[in-house]
């Protein structure tokens, strides 16, 4: 289980190829990934990027009680967890969440309980930076079962 | 005994300052940490509070050397 | 949409990464990526390697049509799927679906919904060798949601 | 008038054979061109079957030129 809070942009496919190629060949069966991206308009405005704080220690402290649970709760064998913070532009990937496991339905709901446990718990602030140079907090996430 | 507050994001940009370090003798809540360090200002309604980087609710009772944070609802992912 | 059935092996990662690469940056919040790989291990057996066996001309069509019911569902941006056939090996991925929506809700229950119809309606099948060097045919798909 | 049949997977190593012709002239069912081609062979229990890659139901009939399939439960992904 790997946790990184990264201050610069990423590629999330490399992150992943390279994590795996340290797994035991054979082992799992499954392996979902959910990579959020930062997109160019939000709530109908244009966003030319984004700043995101967070609460250093703390944030830590809370993935790693939610990867915790979800082993808990599911068959893992593995999971990374990568989440920006700092100035992030548009089509930058902002967090990314995989998950090993034997069988497919562990992977899925796994990540799906990570993603949403995060964004309800993990101490991270986005700011968005319009087109109109106007700056506004994000004041609260989307549902991720019934997204608008 | 001592505490340190921090606050984070739209609340740290509101109150204009990133932490305060209140004194105190009596047992002290987190929501009395709130008004010790900010008197003329209401606890904002859906404040998160934490203490020691773990979530608590505003009636807890906050220690010596504790570090109590208090921020908006988290828009990570 | 984009369908690939590939006789010979693939790396999940460099696919999605060069599919996403042809995206209008900045249009997809989200991501995910589903991938089945071979274990080497399958019902308390070592497996040594596996034969994929389709339809061709079929096999094509229902992946289409599910992809099809799956862009009425929910709000798609576009989706990627890729399917092994012929001889795999142990750690050799078997099945990639990759999903891009605006909301990580759509892209979830999309992938989700994906590789359950392709377990139960795309003419797939599998054939084990054993270290034995028995064959034997897998004769059903677990159930996704509550995996075995 | 005449369909061909296609077998995969275990039916096909079972029966030996990948495909079948059948000719025939009064309406006929999948079910009826299993037999015609496998007079001596019980249809499989959870058999699937198609025509013309869509599938069917065994009680569908089958039109000049169609191309029927039989095959075991489908184990991809």
């Amino acid at each position: 289980m790997t946790i990184k809070i990264c201050p610069t942009a990423f590629d999330p496919w490399e992150e992943v190829q390279a994590y795996q190629g340290n797994l035991p060949g054979g082992s799992f069966g499954a392996t979902t990934v959910f990579i959020g991206t930062m997109r160019d308009f939000n709530d109908g405005d244009d966003v030319t990027r984004m700043h995101l704080e967070h609460y250093p220690g703390m944030t830590e402290k809370q993935l790693e009680k939610i990867l915790d649970k979800a082993k808990q709760q599911w068959q893992i064998i593995d999971a990374l967890v990568i989440h920006r913070v700092g100035a992030i532009l548009p089509n930058d990937p902002i967090v990314l969440i995989a998950v090993w496991s034997t069988h497919r339905g562990d992977a899925f709901d796994a990540s799906r309980y990570v993603i949403e446990a995060l964004k309800t718990t993990a101490p991270f602030w986005k700011k968005e930076v319009l087109t109109t140079a106007q700056e506004r907090w994000v004041t609260k996430n989307t549902d991720g079962y019934n997204a608008g | 005994m001592t505490i340190k507050i921090r606050y984070f994001a739209s609340l740290k940009e509101r109150l204009g300052r990133s932490e305060d370090t209140v004194a105190f003798e009596a047992p002290l809540t987190v929501k009395d940490a709130w008004y010790r360090a900010n008197a003329s200002q209401a606890l904002p309604v859906n404040v998160l509070a934490s203490v020691n980087m773990e979530y608590v609710d505003l009636h807890s009772i906050v220690q010596d050397n504790d570090e109590v944070a208090f921020f908006p609802p988290v828009t990570g992912g």
